[in-house]
């Protein structure tokens, strides 16, 4: 129904589309975006050799597809996963953001889920962000002495708070990236983590699940992917981080079951998320032109110029070396 | 998925604008969306000039106006929310009204904004609709390729739309199936509680990862027997011809001109 | 038991898949639908069920229209089977997937672990509970998919294709297991040794229409209209 | 041109899936590999172009020893095609898939683009160059699946049951195109009627083991040993 096609997305609310960012905010997104990519390119290459390219984007259409299994929660709304935790947890840190990273692409591309400008921050909030808790939190919590843990409760534990936690990191993320935008933080903080409190306690389930599963039925694609042991000190460290976190938002958490109040809730999010002010740059001026129109003109066309050229340069960077061949 | 048809359309593009190298289509819808990004709240002449622009490359790509459109709307409930921006700004009051005690008061500075958003947000979604309409998904990776994104992504990218289909009519049957067998006795409540049913659904999630990746072991087999040895595939596109850099500069020159419009 | 009127349906691509099909099955009968590829045989058993909503026509099983709000009752009268057992098994252990409509429906634990022995027994699959579904192999799973759908007892089973795939043995268990079963049956399928094995009346579907609704003996005994039905 | 002395292979999970298989097959030659599900069949044809590697035995081709520091030169003259071509084909178009063998192979574009108009036309798929795979029906991926291979010129060609899931027409269309090829073949399958028509030998695995090698007019006229071997 189109009308469940719609809140589904609103109740979502992270794929920022196109307009509604600064375009200076929305720039500066992509270079931490285009950073974490390309090492993510190059580790995905050394650790997976030859197997990267049908591993990854085998993965990437399987989160697609994931993000259809959708789930009643309450009065026509459902929730489904977002995946990058999952992807994270079982592939690793970097696979996870690879693949988060083409999910996002090809949704913003062939379906207009999410704007083209902003996908840097798409790509950042949904993707590296989410990866990175499932990767650097989770996994070492899930294994000890480099195979994966077998006791049941404690990797529900895990990966459960991971699916909530990254759902609340890239709720708050994109909260950062409006009110960069002008919004006020004192609006959009609390609606945004309030509302993506509760849909994260639907990620976490099915995150927790879904590794269970895996657990009982193909241990060894869990093994295969184990990362190295991590020494128990950085585990209670990252503990402690977790708990701090969770104790933190547990207000927020404490769930309100109907699935319409959430909409009402989250369209009258979205409605203060637009209370944005769409000036070009307004205190950014050339100062030996003073305030006339080109000087702006100018600014910002040397600000774009600055962030291409950067991206541009860590890009080239990064990207290994043309293979020579023979 | 709504418009899968018009994802389907990148598959066989059949329009004017495809005699175009898809390179130059991709930049230039690049290019214009990045120029929309960059126009300021009621700049009218820019943004009407702007939607000229897009709808007579549409009209010339053939590619049907009346599709674009229809379709375009998907993107409306976001847009639509930006009609709140209409009483959120400070500005000369036009209207007031009361909801729930509160009142609300609608500025020109909110109206204009309003209308500044929700016409960039449009035009946006309808640069990236027609460039698929018009660009096959494989000159799209070229000219991602060409913009230096790793080769690698190249491939990934290309390999994940290849399976996009196949694994989404899995999850499709996956769910027809879990349906059918979602029933109801009369008298008693179905469904039993939401974390049962996430963690049924969380299985499926696992299910279908198991079958993926699988299937991305045979893919690799398969890829191992022609020969592929880990490094990326990358073959030189062929080199733009003249027509290629008329149209990317004459598309370049309008951005220019729009955003010269817009601030001046 | 099932009566079906003037059902029409299209895909959302404009594909017409059903085009007017009539139809009328009785308690107990178990019928054959039959067809080459396209004809519409999966279409319309996804009609069953509400899986699929009809563009226009009427459905009745039980005498309960088949109607949104009625959808989850009727999913408790209609067991339908899919071609694939992989797209219906989606638990980690036979057990959980067979329970799944029980519980689904509401019953307690015990109820539903009783039901799902009950249907494991009737399909010869006992003592596989704690198997993993994607370690058996073909046929068993099939039969992991049947049993799927008699633990919720219903009184139609609509099954599409259930001997595809299956090696010669097997395929003689499942007829056996289909002439066993007391409920009403439609069974799509293109294997007409089964058909004269197990359905005493068959049903032939032509892009989308019905051309034949017969006894099938009768059927079988004319080979010209097999052919021409492209059944052979 | 082949011959394999005293292979044997056990999966990961510890499942002895060949057991010492010894065969020659001459230059030009199109043989059959028959078996039940789980013979064998589809392990020996990953072994022909190194995806597998023997547990102990070896495989010699064209006089090229099968080994990790030949592969790239037998990958070059073995040509493997898998039973589903939703494996087999994973480019966003035709194109793209059929060229990816031959630009592997170092050969300049034009070349490539030779080669893949070359194999799209022994197939009957000229004219479908831009098409994405997953918009083509079975029977059109199948033969895609196969021009894949025919574009690397391989001078050996080793399909796993390329007329799985055909309808009629499309085997009689695959049974001359394989009639018409001149390369040696090894070529598993559970179709009797291909193998009468296309393949003078035939070869007969179970679990893990030849069980017979000979001319399939004779395997064929013996109606108990095809019944023996599970092959009707
Ligand atoms: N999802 C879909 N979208 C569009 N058209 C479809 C879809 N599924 C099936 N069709 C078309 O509807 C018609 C009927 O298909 P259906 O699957 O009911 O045939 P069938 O009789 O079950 O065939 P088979 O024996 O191959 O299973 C066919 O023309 C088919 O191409
Ligand atoms: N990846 C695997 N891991 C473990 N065992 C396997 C694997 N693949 C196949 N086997 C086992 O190896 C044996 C031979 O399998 P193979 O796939 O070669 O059979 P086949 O003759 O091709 O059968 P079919 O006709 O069903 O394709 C079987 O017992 C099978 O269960
Ligand atoms: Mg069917
Ligand atoms: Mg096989």
């Amino acid at each position: 129904m189109w009308w469940q096609w719609i809140a589904e997305r609103i109740t979502l609310g992270l794929h920022i589309p196109d307009g509604f960012l600064h375009a200076p905010v929305a720039l500066l997104w992509w270079l931490p975006t285009v950073i974490a990519v390309g090492v993510a390119t190059r580790a995905v290459r050394q650790s997976l050799d030859d197997r990267a390219v049908p591993l990854m984007g085998v993965m990437a259409a399987f989160i697609f597809a994931a993000q259809m299994l959708n789930f009643p929660i309450a009065g026509g709304t459902s929730g489904h996963v977002l995946g990058g935790a999952f992807a994270a947890i079982v592939l690793g840190p970097w696979a996870g953001m690879i693949v988060m990273t083409c999910v996002i692409a090809l949704q913003a591309i062939l379906f207009q889920d999410g704007g083209i400008v902003a996908m840097g921050a798409n790509i950042f909030n949904m993707g590296i962000a989410t990866a990175a808790i499932g990767g650097w939190i989770a996994r070492p919590l899930l294994t000890r002495n480099g195979s994966f843990t077998t006791n049941r409760l404690w990797i529900a534990t895990v990966t459960a708070g991971a699916g909530w936690l990254s759902v609340m990191a890239a709720a708050a993320l994109t909260s950062a990236q409006l009110v960069l935008s002008d919004l006020p933080a004192a609006i959009v903080f609390p609606a945004m983590l309030g509302v993506h409190a509760v849909i994260g306690i639907g990620e976490g389930l099915i995150t927790a699940a879904a590794v269970l599963f895996l657990v009982t039925t193909r241990p060894d694609l869990l093994q295969a992917n184990a990362p190295a042991g991590t020494s128990s000190a950085r585990v209670a460290v990252i503990g402690l981080i977790i708990a701090a976190v969770t104790a933190a938002f547990a207000p927020l958490a404490s769930p309100d079951p109907d699935g319409l109040e959430r909409i009402a809730e989250d369209v009258g999010f979205i409605e203060r998320a637009t209370d944005a002010p769409y000036h070009m740059l307004p205190d950014y001026t050339i100062p030996w032109l003073g305030e006339t129109p080109l000087s702006t003109i100018l600014a910002g066309l040397i600000g774009v110029a600055v962030m291409i050229g950067l991206i541009w340069v860590i890009a080239a960077l990064l990207r290994s070396r043309p293979p020579a061949r023979s | 998925m709504a418009d899968e048809s018009l994802a389907d359309r990148a598959l066989a593009p059949a329009s004017g604008i495809a005699v175009y190298d898809g390179r130059v289509t991709t930049w230039l819808a690049l290019g214009y969306i990045f120029t929309l990004a960059w126009l300021p709240a009621g700049a009218w002449d820019a943004l009407i000039m702007a939607a000229l622009i897009l709808w007579f490359v549409i009209g010339c790509g053939r590619i049907g106006l009346r599709l674009i459109w229809r379709r375009s709307l998907v993107a409306w409930p976001f847009a639509l929310a930006a009609l709140t921006l209409a009483i959120a700004r400070p500005g000369e009051p036009i209207a007031q009204f009361t909801i729930g005690g509160q009142a609300f008061t609608v500025t020109d500075a909110g109206i204009v904004a309003t209308a500044t958003v929700m016409i960039k947000s449009w035009l946006s979604v309808q640069a990236v609709m027609a460039l698929i309409a018009t660009t096959h998904f494989s000159e799209l990776l070229t000219a991602l390729a060409a913009l230096r994104l790793p080769p690698l992504l190249v491939m990934i990218l290309g390999m994940a739309y290849r399976y996009l289909f196949i694994l989404q009519d899995e999850a499709l049957r996956m769910l027809r199936a879990r349906d059918s067998r979602s029933a109801a006795l009369p008298n008693r409540r179905a469904g039993r509680n939401l974390r049962w049913r996430a963690t049924i659904t969380g299985r499926m999630v696992g299910t279908l990862f198991v079958r993926a990746y699988e299937r991305s072991e045979r893919i690799y087999a398969a890829m191992l027997a022609r020969g592929y040895d880990g490094q990326p595939l990358t073959t030189p596109p062929p080199s733009l011809r003249r027509i290629d850099y008329v149209l990317l500069i004459g598309g370049s020159a309008a951005c220019i001109g729009l955003i010269i419009v817009a601030y001046t | 038991m099932l009566t079906i009127t003037n059902l029409t349906y299209r895909y959302p691509d404009g594909t017409p898949a059903l085009r007017g099909i009539d139809l009328a099955i009785a308690a107990g009968e178990k019928v054959a639908l039959l067809g080459v590829n396209g004809a519409g045989k999966s279409t319309l058993l996804l009609h069953l069920n509400g899986t699929l909503r009809p563009a226009s026509g009427a459905i009745v099983v039980d005498g309960l229209p088949v109607t949104p709000q009625n959808l989850r009752q009727i999913r408790a009268r209609v067991g339908l089977v899919f071609q694939d057992p992989d797209d219906q098994l989606f638990s980690p252990t036979v057990f959980d997937d067979v329970a799944f409509g029980p519980l689904y429906m509401g019953l307690a634990p015990a109820e539903a672990a009783q039901r799902v022995q009950q249907a494991l027994q009737a399909v010869g699959m006992m003592g596989y509970e704690r198997r993993a579904p994607h370690r058996l192999s073909l046929g068993q799973r099939k039969r992991v998919a049947l049993a799927t759908v008699l633990a919720m007892q219903p009184s139609l089973l609509a099954l599409d294709e259930p001997s595809a795939g299956l090696d010669p043995r097997a395929r003689r268990a499942l007829s056996e297991l289909l002439r066993a079963l007391p409920q009403t049956m439609l069974v799509s399928t293109h294997d007409l040794a089964l058909v004269a094995d197990v359905f005493p009346r068959a049903i032939v579907l032509a892009e989308g229409r019905v051309v034949a609704d017969e006894a099938t003996a009768s059927l079988l005994a004319h080979h010209s209209r097999l052919l021409q039905y492209g059944l052979i």
